[in-house]
């Protein structure tokens, strides 16, 4: 081959990959641009117009009723009400889930005995367990300790369904990390816990980073938990989100339920617009080893 | 400079987690206080609902709603919670066989204190009657009727397609259909998702099977009656509405097919009374621009399904008497008619003044009044597993080409389980 | 302190259903610089994280300064080691890798801060306290291995080929420091290698180790002169000894080994127990500093390939079947299939058993 | 000291008892329970007494949920196999571009942070084929252009695939690109001197090395296709008729709105055992391979 045929080769090549991103770029972002446009029409141009067309009149008015007018039942304050309850379900079930993921990969990676493989094992094959299945049970776990409808219960429930993924999570990475140190640690005189605190822990700062992004994003967007589990005081933003959506019987507003949808998943596209990097990172340091 | 900026929102989210307080209200600590689940979400919903958190406030109890969208969602909550030894006041119910298991149980509390003191037997119809009576006690309090089976259609359509007449039988209806064809217009109106099959179907079977057909088959579940050529025809006529539907049917929802109905693109739809509050919304009056027939034929049975509140079974006697004030609210003729208004429904009680209502909810109370054409609706008549099992074997030959002999034996086999 | 010696007694390891020790039994003196040597896989860091109590022993004995320790934690006892990797803990910086095995003990900040200087001093750390073992080149992260086990004051310093992951000329450099920080601290140390000219130079005693059993234990200049085995005799030395097989003849008075050409006179060998039977069966060893080319020698031979090293020569020679290493001046001009003669140094052979291959 | 060593040796399991509590309470707990519901003739609640297989038999000569079980397996494999593979083109494409990398990644990604309750309508919209992407370019005048696959029985579990592997493919980018950079750029400086055409080089060398990332990555994506739940019921509700039902929703819809406990756990019991059937020996071959290789 030749040279200059080598070189056209290299141009097409390029310029196939950036017509290839192009196009995948637009497809990705299709339904977020469907979502904000249909957020600003009125709902004439919807009933009218099509899907895809800028709208004629933009306007922030379906926004607005979506954060604090839109009906979720008797009450029609919007589902900004379940902001705060989505962050206070959210953060500590990612501070816990998070926290028992590392000990919990600590302890099998550097400390194993033989029943952990096994528990380890029963682990991972909840991970296939559609949860559908485990919400008649855990339901009658969590009454039976008290927990049920309550914050601590619904907390709870998301770190059971969590611990599968976040103790893979952290047992790959801490497995990708030489051995050596952590002996090292032992004959300096570390315990478990000392050497997990200030050794494994300090450690593992980008996988921390990328299982409280799994979980913030994951427990922000759960509904069927927070439903079931959170009672009546807790009902996180996604309950409210279907309430406004979903509902059976009444009138359907697409330009306040698209807003609401936006508004809903603004934290976890937040998350992932702001701190997509570090998943990346974190990804490569080691989770990804088999 | 970014990373900086995203360490301090995830700081921020973080940090945020005050604990709200929500505000009580101004109430003595001994009010009647009841938390209710139920699915009525939004729009003419709410403000339905919202009439009877205020008729219960005007009566001295304290309403805590839980809104739950979604009927399966809202009671599996019910359900959970009450498994859960953590159970709500009050829950709605569709009037059907599926708290029958529930007081069967032992889980609900009955009223039958309150249906005495405010005569039930007198005033509600008959199916209602049936449906909430689990063996010999009342365990609901029926807040309205739905009527599944409307046919609305849109005189904007019907006058450019010629059609001069609402369509007395079926026969004129497949007529009216193909002329609205022929006008370019989508003839029916229909929303595939399969609850919306399986009410289309109850449509047909009680037009055009007939009321002893409808009970044969669904009540008694009754083999011979399935297997009957009656039957099948009915099977045949549903199968044929199918070819009036347009191409973007399948997982539409009830309502952009109303709008269909609205803008005049449509001609005819099957659908709940509910669907009223679509053409209030576009600023249509029935009548005016859409009209609404309970049957086909004049003498079609009139579908009844019931919205009820189910009270889960407690010991505390606060709790109880917040149960009995919400049953007693509920059903008093002022509650009912505010709430119909509302909602779109007809009252439940034979003895509630209607002249406010608009003339669909009119003919409908009237019709529950008369009480000749009433018949219980499919899930007063089926478990939620059989009405389930008729579904899917009905959505299936909705939109597939399955003979119509197999779809006989599909139901058979759905019925017998 | 008490006598900072170790003690092994029948000490065995097993992988699963493999064994990777075979009961091995040792004592090291207080102050010794002991050098376990073999081929890699030999089991030799097996025995040194057996001591470190880092894996599980499965039978046999473990003291360290006269107590027993079979079953303790590594953490109680009180010895210091150095890995191959370094094993620094990245998060921390020298000064923090220096000091957690104290701080972890609860030990005064100001006593902390006494003996991280005093290491670092020793070390030559002082300027890169404050950094990061990412911003260290290998040989400081090397210092600050070895000065994280000093910090701690052990009774008994383990390490394990600390030195196999720098280049030649650092690698001498530190081995030369060790030798000097052994000198000035007397303290008890255990070295694992699979470099020789670490173990000559550094070892007040050399075990010698092959598939987890220990072939032997001496002084350097022992273990090199009389091997204790075949094994020994290939595997120590560069190159290691030539062994030439042949029977033992003319048994009364006059014993000489032969081989197919070589013939050596063992008038002069002490043999480690009674001497065999005439007609045994026998291999000779000889180190390549005692064969001489030359060329009126009567045992003739071919040179073979000649490796020019600078102070001198290796040149392998064919004698009949026999091929052997002799050692030759730099400036001798050997060329391959030139002919010549061999002269062995008959006081500087070893002999062997044919069969176990053990020392005559 | 024989304390502090006790308790050395105890502090691991210690640690690891809520896992433990959690795999037996929870995780093996609940599948047992669910076994044992599925052997009752429980309806609406869990009830004692012992139908045999009466749900499973049940479950067999249920049409729709043979239909899930053939839907989930199509679904599974097509999925599977276009999140790989939209995910690694991604992935070396996104690797190659000098500007923007940052920003491509973060519009392949952001699907991942969102829930098909939100995205399920708007996907909805899309592919309907009076107000979606058909009628937008037929009003750009390609008039007889048609894609009506969610209306379309037999086409419809495609869409599915679409739009999840439209979620899915921007973490197994993700990981691929993690992989991607533990790839030394010498092997391709290499195999650039042997004259070995870029593409070649790709596919026979560097899709390898980062097998093991994807095998990460194959997990994730084969547990998400067996729950498959929300995306069918936000866009689809299993329909056109049942053409795209699927195991979890039955099972789902049993267990509360159908009021049919044991034929639910019936189902559930089954959708497990066929996971760990096809699992299983993916799991076997794993660790023995890597004790095979010694691997610590």
């Amino acid at each position: 081959m030749g040279a200059a045929a080598r070189a056209f080769e290299h141009r097409v090549a390029r310029l196939g990959g950036g017509a290839f991103l192009f196009f995948s770029a637009i497809f990705f972002l299709l339904p977020l641009y469907v979502m904000i446009v249909t957020s600003l029409k009125p709902m004439d141009e919807i009933r009218g117009g099509h899907l895809l067309s800028l709208p004629l009149a933009p306007g922030l008015a379906a926004w607005r009723e979506a954060w604090s007018e839109a009906c979720t039942g008797v009450a029609c304050e919007g589902i900004g009400g379940g902001f705060l309850n989505s962050v206070r379900i959210a953060v500590p079930s990612t501070l816990i889930a998070v926290a028992l993921g590392a000990l919990n990969g600590y302890a099998l990676s550097f400390w194993r005995s033989r029943w952990t493989g096994w528990v380890f094992g029963v682990l991972l094959a909840g991970a296939f367990i559609p949860l559908q299945v485990m919400i008649y049970p855990l339901v009658r776990l969590t009454a039976n300790l008290g927990l049920f409808g309550t914050l601590p219960g619904i907390v709870l429930v998301h770190v059971i369904f969590s611990m599968p993924v976040m103790t893979l999570l952290f047992r790959n990475y801490y497995r990708s990390l030489p051995r050596e140190l952590f002996l090292a640690a032992r004959i300096d005189g570390g315990g478990f816990l000392g050497i997990f605190l200030h050794l494994a822990l300090p450690m593992s700062l980008p996988m921390i980073a990328v299982a409280s992004i799994l979980q913030v994003t994951g427990v922000w967007n759960d509904y069927l938990l927070g439903l079931v589990f959170a009672g009546r005081e807790n009902l996180p933003m996604t309950v409210q989100l279907n309430n406004v959506i979903n509902t059976t019987t009444g009138v359907r507003l697409y330009n306040v339920h698209m807003a609401a949808t936006l508004l809903t998943s603004l934290v976890p596209l937040a998350v992932y617009f702001l701190s997509g990097r570090w998943f990346v990172r974190g990804i490569a340091t080691g989770a990804v080893k088999g | 400079m970014r990373a900086r900026a995203a360490s301090f929102l995830l700081a921020a989210i973080l940090c945020l987690a005050p604990f709200a307080t929500r505000a009580s209200e101004g109430r003595p600590a001994d009010a009647p206080r009841a938390e209710v689940i139920h699915w009525w979400t939004s729009g003419g919903e709410a403000a339905a609902v919202r009439t009877l958190a205020d008729a219960y406030r005007a009566a001295g109890g304290i309403w805590v709603d839980s809104a739950i969208a979604g009927s399966e969602q809202a009671r599996s909550v019910a359900f959970n919670r009450m498994v859960g030894g953590n159970p709500p006041t009050a829950a709605q119910f569709n009037a059907s066989r599926q708290f029958h298991d529930m007081a069967e149980q032992g889980m609900l509390a009955d009223v039958d204190e309150v249906a005495q003191r405010e005569g039930w037997e007198r005033v509600f119809p008959a199916p209602v009657l049936e449906a909430i009576r689990v063996g010999g006690h009342f365990y609901g309090a029926p807040v309205g009727i739905h009527t599944p089976t409307w046919i609305w259609y849109s005189k904007a359509a019907f006058r450019k397609a010629g059609i001069e007449r609402e369509p007395r039988s079926f026969d004129e209806l497949f007529a009216a259909l193909d002329r609205l064809r022929a006008a370019g217009l989508i003839p029916l109106a229909h929303g595939g998702q399969s609850w919306q099959d399986n009410l289309v179907f109850s449509a047909v079977l009680a037009n055009v099977g007939g009321r002893d057909l409808y009970l044969r088959v669904l009540r008694d579940r009754e083999a011979a009656a399935i297997a009957s050529p009656q039957f099948r025809k009915v099977l045949l006529d549903y199968k044929r509405l199918q070819s009036y539907v347009d191409a973007g049917s399948p997982g539409r929802n009830w309502n952009d097919a109303t709008a269909l109905v609205i803008s005049g693109r449509a001609g005819i739809q099957i659908m709940g009374d509910w669907a009223k509050g679509e053409f209030t919304l576009a600023h249509q009056e029935a009548g005016r621009e859409y009209g609404c027939m309970p049957g086909i034929a004049p003498d079609a049975p009139y579908l009844i399904q019931g919205d009820v509140f189910v009270f889960p079974r407690t010991r505390d006697p606060g709790v109880q008497r917040a149960q009995r004030l919400l049953a007693s609210v509920v059903t008093s003729p002022r509650t009912q008619l505010e709430f119909a208004l509302r909602k779109g429904s007809v009252p439940v009680r034979s003895d509630v003044e209607v002249s406010r209502l608009d003339p669909c909810a009119r003919e409908g109370a009237r019709l529950v009044r008369e009480g000749s054409r009433q018949i219980p609706s499919v899930e007063m008549l089926l478990t939620p597993d059989q009405n389930g099992a008729l579904s899917d074997a009905l959505t299936t030959y909705w939109n597939g080409a399955r003979p119509v002999e197999k779809v006989q034996r599909d139901i058979a086999a759905a019925l017998a389980e | 302190m008490s006598v900072a010696g170790l003690r092994l007694r029948g000490l065995t390891v097993r992988h699963g259903a493999s064994e990777v020790l075979h009961g091995v039994d040792l004592e090291v003196e207080e102050g010794e610089f002991l050098v376990l040597l073999g081929p890699s896989g030999c089991g030799k860091s097996t025995l040194l994280h057996a001591i470190a109590g880092l894996v599980e022993v499965a039978a046999g004995s473990v003291e360290i300064g006269g107590e027993a320790m079979t079953g303790a934690d590594p953490a109680d006892r009180n010895i210091g080691m150095v890995f191959q990797s370094y094993a620094l803990y990245p998060t921390m910086t020298v000064e923090r890798n220096l000091s957690f095995g104290l701080r972890v003990r609860g030990m005064a900040r100001a006593e902390v801060a006494q003996r991280v200087s005093r290491v670092a001093r020793m070390l030559q750390l002082e300027d890169l306290l404050r950094r990061r073992p990412a911003e260290l080149s290998g040989g400081q992260r090397q210092r600050v291995a070895i000065g994280r086990a000093l910090a701690r004051d052990a009774r008994v310093f383990l390490l394990d080929e600390p030195l196999s992951n720098l280049d030649a000329q650092l690698r001498a450099e530190l081995r030369r420091e060790l030798k000097l920080l052994h000198a000035r601290l007397g303290a008890t140390m255990v070295y694992v290698t699979h470099d020789q000219a670490e173990a000559m130079t550094l070892a007040t005693r050399i075990v010698i180790l092959d598939r987890g059993r220990i072939q032997q234990v001496g002084e350097p200049g022992e273990v090199y002169a009389r091997p204790a085995n075949r094994f020994v005799a290939g595997f120590l030395g560069s190159p290691g000894m030539s062994l030439v097989a042949g029977r033992l003849e003319g048994a009364d008075g006059m014993p000489v080994f032969a081989g197919e050409r070589i013939r050596v006179p063992l008038a002069g060998y002490s043999f480690a127990s009674a001497m065999p039977a005439a007609g045994a069966e026998l291999e000779l060893g000889l180190r390549p500093e005692h064969v001489t080319l030359d060329a009126q020698a009567p045992t003739r031979a071919r040179v073979v390939l000649v490796e020019p090293l600078g102070s001198h020569q290796v040149v392998w020679v064919e004698s009949g079947a026999d091929r052997l290493c002799a050692v030759a001046e730099a400036g001798a001009r050997w060329r391959p299939g030139e002919e010549t003669g061999l002269r062995i140094d008959a006081g500087a052979v070893s002999l062997f058993a044919r069969g176990d291959g053990r020392r005559l | 000291m024989t304390a502090r060593a006790a308790w050395r040796r105890f502090a691991p399991h210690l640690a690891l008892a809520p896992m433990l509590g959690v795999a037996l309470v929870a995780y093996l707990g609940s599948t047992l329970w669910t076994l044992a519901v599925s052997f009752t003739p429980s309806r609406s609640f869990p009830v004692a007494g012992f139908a045999g297989l009466a749900a499973y038999e049940r479950l067999f000569s249920n049409a729709r949920w043979l239909l899930s079980l053939e839907n989930l397996a199509l679904y599974g494999l097509l999925f599977v196999a276009a999140a790989l593979v939209l995910g690694v083109a991604l992935a070396l494409a996104v690797d190659r571009v000098a500007r923007g990398a940052s920003a491509l990644r973060t519009i392949f990604l952001y699907p991942y942070a969102m829930s098909f309750i939100a995205t399920g309508l708007v996907w909805q919209w899309l592919l309907n084929p009076g107000i979606g992407i058909q009628e937008a370019v037929r009003q750009w005048g390609v008039a007889g252009f048609v894609f009506d696959w969610i209306v379309d029985p037999d086409r419809v579990v495609y869409t599915l695939v679409l739009a999840t592997a439209w979620q899915a493919a921007g973490l197994v980018m993700v990981i691929a690109l993690a992989g991607l950079r533990n790839v030394d750029p010498e092997i391709r400086k290499a195999a650039r001197l042997d004259g070995i055409p870029a593409w070649r080089t790709t596919v026979s060398i560097v899709l390898p090395m980062i097998g093991p990332a994807l095998a990460t990555a194959l997990l994730l994506l084969l547990a998400s296709t067996v729950k498959l739940y929300d995306a069918v019921v936000a866009m689809t509700q299993g329909g056109p008729g049942t053409a795209s039902e699927v195991p979890a929703k039955f099972i789902m819809d049993h267990l509360f709105g159908r009021a049919n406990i044991a034929l639910a756990s019936a189902g559930s019991i089954v959708l497990l055992l066929t996971v760990a059937a096809l699992l299983a020996p993916v799991m076997i071959a794993r660790a023995h391979g890597r004790s095979r290789l010694g691997g610590r």
